[in-house]
């Protein structure tokens, strides 16, 4: 049997990202007991990891240029299971910057913490190898698997900390809140197979286009699809898992999972609604206005007393996700490239702000509420410096990056005459000074403790952080080849 | 008596959607809530083997076993976060996991 | 030099704050001589504007335009006409005061300190020049970080809650601001089918009347807010009172302009139909009485020296946004003098409260008395400060107040009526402050042993008193430049206004075309 | 055809009163055997509709593997204590409202009758003959699905390493 008609170099292409991240995972995970049984080599791991992420964005590089070359939109492997085009690398990306900056991160979080590393590293990349699927699947069952493989590995990441049993509860909720919403999810999707026979994203948007609005099948698929995908990106009323599991999580996981699963779980949203559902706007299109507002309502009123860092932050996650909404509501094309310019702008942003909170945790401190950040500007006042950049840029104060992704939202809103909403959106960006505000007030204004000892710096975080900073100021200063970038990861045509 | 086609089949399915949801909202043990959520994915299976029995076929049966996959892969996990937390905590009631707040 | 002159002094602060940042923190005097350096230098670096600049030259002066996003059509595009000049030598000239004023005062966090405001004055700068609206909305939201911290770090008791309503509302109503701009942007794009952020680009527009009222009313939000207007001032005196002495002038002397000069900008040229829609006007006429008499009753019964004086700033600013919607030549020129006026003695009464503050810490007007008897040079600068705060011919108040009282006149002689009561207050309240601290006998034993005024801080007072006579005794040189400028908004506003044959009285008279061309 | 109907609405009561009988119980065990029949009648449906093969997968991996498990974990956290407590969390307000929602959308589906779903009638482009049902799951596994199942070898070696990092006492 010829072979060559199952795997050719199409397939070959559009996986090869993943391949790679699954090959160090597994390879992470034998040398962790084969080669490293000390300890202390174990930080040896970490290279492994640097590999793994270089190899990877040296295939996606190999993919833009080959789209390139072949000037051709995109490239469809295993039977159009699979899509790689300017979108899935675009997010792809991201998802690298992120996994690359949790994982160095994380080594000495982990010791501090005194937990086991090889596993550690292998489930960030076999999480990340689930959002290449989630970023660049167009048949439902790739996504699902995909989701679900990125899901269960941040299931045992935030329940890391074994012996914390703050660790265990979150880690417990939000499997239980995860697998019950990706239930209705796959619900969803069986409904839409069930629909047109396959499982294609675009033979399915060709059956939904040929029925009446508010069909009651479609319907039913709609709520319950949505359901799952709300979830994932933690709007309103389904975020109750965002502040334990960031909360619970070891920070570097919290960074982790804000950033490149919120980042995945808005690339599957749009997949599935700029997709299969385009032709029913006119049915989710109040749904999501509703939802929207809630998420907004929900999460800046929520954040406004939150003591806890991480919580906070949580909370100000799901506003965000609420703006990314509105992007998709103006669903025109200033909309999408707005969603993809906020995701982008908002990796960096968050990045940076839980990595402050990482360089928090030291010795005995877990420095996690916002009295252990009382009078950093006394302590470390770089670390106070670059957290007040990343609140402003994340309550949107130009010229921070933050502004741009508020910018374009806006402006979607504006465009397609939803001034209502923008209305309500903007005074929410006000609203949200306050909380951010809070953050800035402990570390700047009130007095520190005594005798507490200064910030765990390693030098890869401070790597990680000037990363951050620098692309936070820098899109927010420059932002034209950025925004050219989101440019071409455009889905709607 | 009308011949069962495959509405029927949906109608089941959605009755088990729901009872499963309920289980999850409701019920305070850990274990049962996780059940309830096996519920939830058989009902997506009868739906998707009634739609690849009608479609005529295999495709749908596919998809019900990566369903199943997914269903064995989280109670896996989801037992062993359990017992991780029962050994910290000795409870396994939903609303006495109470750190966080619920 | 001269076509990249406004840049340089845009940059200047910019450069001596990156400067100041390597500077060793512990050493306090190094850091001072510095900031007021950097100060003092951005003043002298903005003065060849003033010979250079050619009045009665039509459109903006030292023009700078460079793409900046091109994505977004936003340019790094700046420039100055007459309502700018004035507003920028004010900004450098209050501004170098303000970091001087704080020699003494500030004794904490020093390097923080001046950082911050030489980052405010970046800010204030670029508002008043920048021609991109773009710019000019990320230059505005500059602003408000360094005010945050200077009220928030170095302020008094209550500064936490005083610096965050002050950040909230204003971030509030800029938001707004920002859906406004947007939806112009977006209109652009629909007319012209490109994208752009540009002023002039945008003047071209020609917008329905009922979507201009919209787009008027999200720019008020913002610039009210700012000014502030009538019912937005409540942030204004928490934010005064716990400022430090040089938070307080600034904010007085510039922030507040930012508002005005907002309308004058932007609200009238780009938006003419709403601006001469009769019921706007004449809402916002109304508002500008409550504001000017309101303010002047409260001040009547503040036992707080400085709340004192930070509500006679709402009541002064009144007579701003009035003489801006009397949308005539005199009234408009009157505002712009105005807002200098206010900016040089509103700045000149809160370093006066600030030095006697240094030396009591209390503001009560009760522990005061007789102080004149005490500290004679102190009495003297008071008394000028506050005559030319009060109005007095002669100095700087006068000639605003008057004028702008003309153009309200013109515009409505019952808005003069009304207006003119506020002037009458105005005096009454200042010249009663000034009976009850500095005339009469000591009553307070603690205020016998106080000290005159240093060299130092007399030297503060000698450039503003100069200026207030100046423009009190030969106010053309100032009429001369803003009278392009401004005919340039009024011919905009009221295309008939200069060709008409005979000027009616007021504006409910004059037949609404506006815009129409 | 009278038999399918019979068997069909036989296997439907079972998955239904298992399931209710599941969420109700008290003791876990009971639960867990009532999830059994439920999934026995799942089973049974299966067979009905001809997926012999997910038949058997049904029996061995959902009955045989996954309720072991259930039953492990239920004997291994010692849960008599649990039986005495409280059975339902503060959950059933929202659990109303979803039974609510729900009901009214299957009563407006009963109602209206099962023809307003407009489930297409498919095209049969004819089965591909003489191939059993495994062969045939088998070939769309292998082909057309092969992306998926390589990605179910991930997802499950990432349950496996987990669970063994959750329940192991010290790694």
């Amino acid at each position: 049997m010829d072979m060559s008609q199952f795997f050719t170099t199409n397939d070959y292409f559009s996986i090869i990202p993943a391949v790679m991240l699954a090959l160090f995972g597994c390879a992470i995970l034998l040398f962790d007991f084969l080669i490293f049984p000390d300890p202390r080599q174990r930080k040896y791991l970490l290279i492994f990891v640097v590999l793994a992420e270089g190899f990877t964005g040296f295939s996606l590089f190999r993919q833009t240029s080959w789209l390139a070359a072949q000037n051709v939109p995109d490239l469809s492997g295993f039977g159009g299971s699979i899509t790689v085009d300017g979108f899935s690398i675009f997010f792809n990306w991201l998802f690298l910057i992120a996994a690359l900056i949790v994982a160095v991160v994380s080594y000495k979080y982990l010791e501090n913490a005194g937990e086991h590393h090889g596993e550690y590293y292998a489930l960030v990349l076999f999480a990340q190898s689930g959002m290449y699927f989630l970023a660049a699947g167009t048949d439902l069952i790739t996504l699902y698997i995909g989701l679900e493989l990125m899901a269960l590995c941040f299931y045992i990441l935030v329940g890391f900390l074994r012996s914390d049993k703050r660790s265990n509860e979150a880690a417990l909720k939000y499997l239980i809140l995860g697998a019950f919403s990706s239930g209705f999810l796959v619900y969803g999707f069986s409904i839409l197979y069930g629909l047109c026979g396959s499982t294609k994203l675009a033979d399915i948007a060709g059956a939904i286009a040929q029925r009446p609005a508010w069909d009651p099948m479609v319907f039913l698929a709609l709520t319950t699809t949505s359901v799952g995908l709300l979830f994932k990106i933690s709007a309103a009323p389904f975020h109750m898992w965002a502040p334990d599991a960031y909360e619970g999580a070891p920070t570097t996981i919290t960074a982790y999972l804000s950033v490149a699963s919120k980042a995945a779980s808005i690339a599957f949203l749009l997949r599935i609604f700029l997709g299969p559902f385009a032709s029913a706007r006119e049915t989710w299109e109040p749904l999501l206005t509703l939802i929207a507002v809630l998420t907004l309502t929900i999460g800046n009123l929520a954040a406004l007393n939150q003591t806890n860092i991480k919580r906070l932050l949580a909370y100000s996650s799901v506003s965000h996700a609420g703006f990314m909404l509105l992007g998709l509501i103006a669903g025109n094309e200033t909309g999408i490239k707005g969603i993809a310019v906020y995701i982008m702008v908002y990796t960096f942003m968050n990045l940076g702000a839980l990595l402050v909170v990482v360089a928090l945790r030291r010795a005995n401190i877990i420095g996690e509420e916002l009295d252990d950040m009382a009078g950093l500007v006394h302590k470390s006042p770089g670390y106070a410096f670059l957290m007040l950049i990343f609140l402003l840029s994340l309550a949107g104060i130009p010229p921070t990056a933050g502004f741009l992704g508020k910018f374009y939202i806006f402006e979607s809103l504006i465009e397609t005459r939803h001034y209502v909403l923008a209305a309500v959106a903007s005074l929410y960006a006000a609203v949200a000074i306050y909380y951010y505000f809070k953050i800035v007030r402990s570390m700047f204004i009130r007095e520190a403790p005594e005798n507490e000892p200064a910030l765990a710096t390693t030098f890869p975080l401070r790597i990680a952080l000037g990363v951050s900073l620098a692309a936070t100021l820098v899109i927010g200063l420059y932002p034209q080849p950025f925004l050219e970038i989101a440019k071409s990861s455009l889905l709607v045509r | 008596m009308h011949p069962i086609t495959t509405a029927h089949y949906l109608a089941l399915s959605l009755a088990l959607l729901l009872i499963g949801t309920v289980g999850v909202l409701t019920r305070r043990n850990v274990v049962i809530i996780l059940m309830s959520i096996e519920l939830i994915l058989n009902a997506v299976n009868i739906n998707l083997i009634a739609f690849s029995h009608m479609w005529q076929h295999a495709t749908g049966q596919v998809f019900a076993i990566f369903v199943i996959t997914d269903a064995v892969a989280e109670a896996a996990v989801g037992l062993g976060i359990l017992i991780a937390l029962f050994r910290n905590k000795e409870t396994v009631q939903a609303d006495e996991i109470d750190l966080l707040k619920w | 030099m001269d076509q990249h002159l406004l840049s340089i002094i845009l940059l200047t602060p910019l450069a001596g704050l990156a400067v100041l940042l390597f500077l060793p923190g512990k050493n306090k005097d190094l850091i001072r001589i510095w900031a007021n350096l950097v100060g003092f230098g951005g003043f002298l670096i903005s003065l060849p504007l003033v010979s250079r600049f050619q009045a009665g030259k039509p459109g903006y002066q030292f023009e700078e335009s460079v793409d900046w996003i091109p994505a977004l059509g936003a340019h790094y595009h700046i420039g100055m006409d007459g309502i700018s000049l004035l507003l920028i030598m004010l900004t450098t000239l209050m501004g170098s005061i303000a970091i001087l004023c704080s020699w003494n005062a500030i004794q904490e966090r020093v390097k923080e300190y001046y950082a911050m405001f030489l980052l405010l004055q970046v800010g204030m700068i670029g508002v008043f020049l920048s021609l991109d609206f773009f710019l000019f909305y990320v230059f505005w939201e500059l602003v408000l970080v360094p005010m945050y911290f200077i009220i928030g770090v170095w302020g008094g008791p209550r500064k936490l809650y005083a610096a965050i309503k002050f950040f909230l509302y204003t971030l509030a109503g800029s938001v707004l601001m920002l859906l406004g701009i947007l939806t112009l942007y977006f209109q652009h794009h629909q007319q012209f089918g490109f994208y752009t952020f540009e002023i002039a680009e945008l003047m071209k527009l020609n917008l329905p009347l009922g979507l201009q009222q919209w787009v008027f009313w999200a720019f008020f939000i913002g610039f009210a807010i700012k000014v502030p207007m009538f019912p937005f001032h409540t942030w204004l005196p928490d934010a005064h009172v716990e400022a430090p002495t040089a938070g307080s002038v600034i904010l007085a002397a510039v922030l507040l302009k930012m508002g005005t000069y907002g309308f004058l900008r932007f609200s009238l040229p780009l938006l003419p139909k709403a601006s001469m829609d009769q019921k706007i006007v004449q809402i916002l006429a109304i508002l500008s009485i409550i504001g000017i008499i309101y303010g002047a009753l409260v001040s009547l019964m503040q036992a707080d020296w400085k709340k004192l004086i930070a509500y006679s700033s709402v009541s002064h600013l009144g007579f701003c946004t009035l003489g801006i919607f009397s949308m005539n030549p005199n009234g408009i020129a009157g505002s712009v003098l105005q807002q200098i006026n206010h900016g040089i003695s509103t700045g000149m009464l809160f370093l006066v409260i600030g030095i006697i503050y240094e030396r009591r810490h209390t503001r009560a007007i009760s522990e005061y008395g007789g102080l004149a008897h005490v500290m004679p040079k102190f009495a003297i600068i008071f008394a000028i400060a506050m005559l030319s705060s009060a109005g007095l011919p002669l100095l700087n108040g006068f000639v605003g107040e008057f004028t702008i009282l003309q153009g309200a006149f013109e515009a409505n002689p019952i808005w003069a009526a009304f207006a003119v009561t506020g002037v009458i207050l105005g005096a009454a309240y200042l010249l009663w402050l000034y009976q009850r601290t500095m005339l009469g006998q000591v009553t307070n034993g603690k205020n016998l042993t106080l000290h005159d005024m240093s060299a130092r801080e007399v030297a503060l007072f000698v450039p503003l008193i100069a200026w207030s006579i100046w423009i009190g005794v030969y106010p053309k040189p100032y009429f001369d430049v803003l009278r392009q400028p401004v005919s340039e908004i009024v011919q905009r506003v009221r295309p008939g206004y200069y060709s008409g044959p005979v000027q009616n009285a007021s504006i409910p008279t004059v037949p609404s075309n506006g815009g129409a061309r | 055809m009278l038999i399918d109907t019979v068997l069909f609405y036989i296997f439907a009561v079972m998955v239904l009163i298992g399931a209710i009988l599941t969420i109700t119980r008290r003791s876990a065990v009971h639960s867990a055997i009532s999830l059994i029949v439920s999934l026995l009648g799942v089973a049974g449906l299966y067979l009905l509709q001809q997926a012999e093969f997910l038949f058997a997968v049904q029996i061995v991996l959902y009955i045989g593997g996954i309720m072991v498990l259930f039953l492990f974990v239920i004997m291994l956290v010692n849960l008599d204590q649990a039986a005495k407590e409280r059975q339902f969390s503060g959950g059933w307000m929202v659990a109303l409202i979803a039974i609510g929602a729900a009901g009214a959308g299957i009563g407006a589906l009963l109602w209206r009758g099962f023809g307003s779903l407009h489930i297409p009638a498919p095209v049969l482009e004819g089965t591909p003959a003489g191939l059993g049902n495994t062969e045939q799951v088998a070939d769309s596994l292998f082909s057309t699905y092969l992306l998926p199942f390589e990605i179910a070898s991930i997802l499950l070696l990432v349950a496996v390493v987990g669970s063994v990092i959750m329940a192991k006492k010290r790694i």
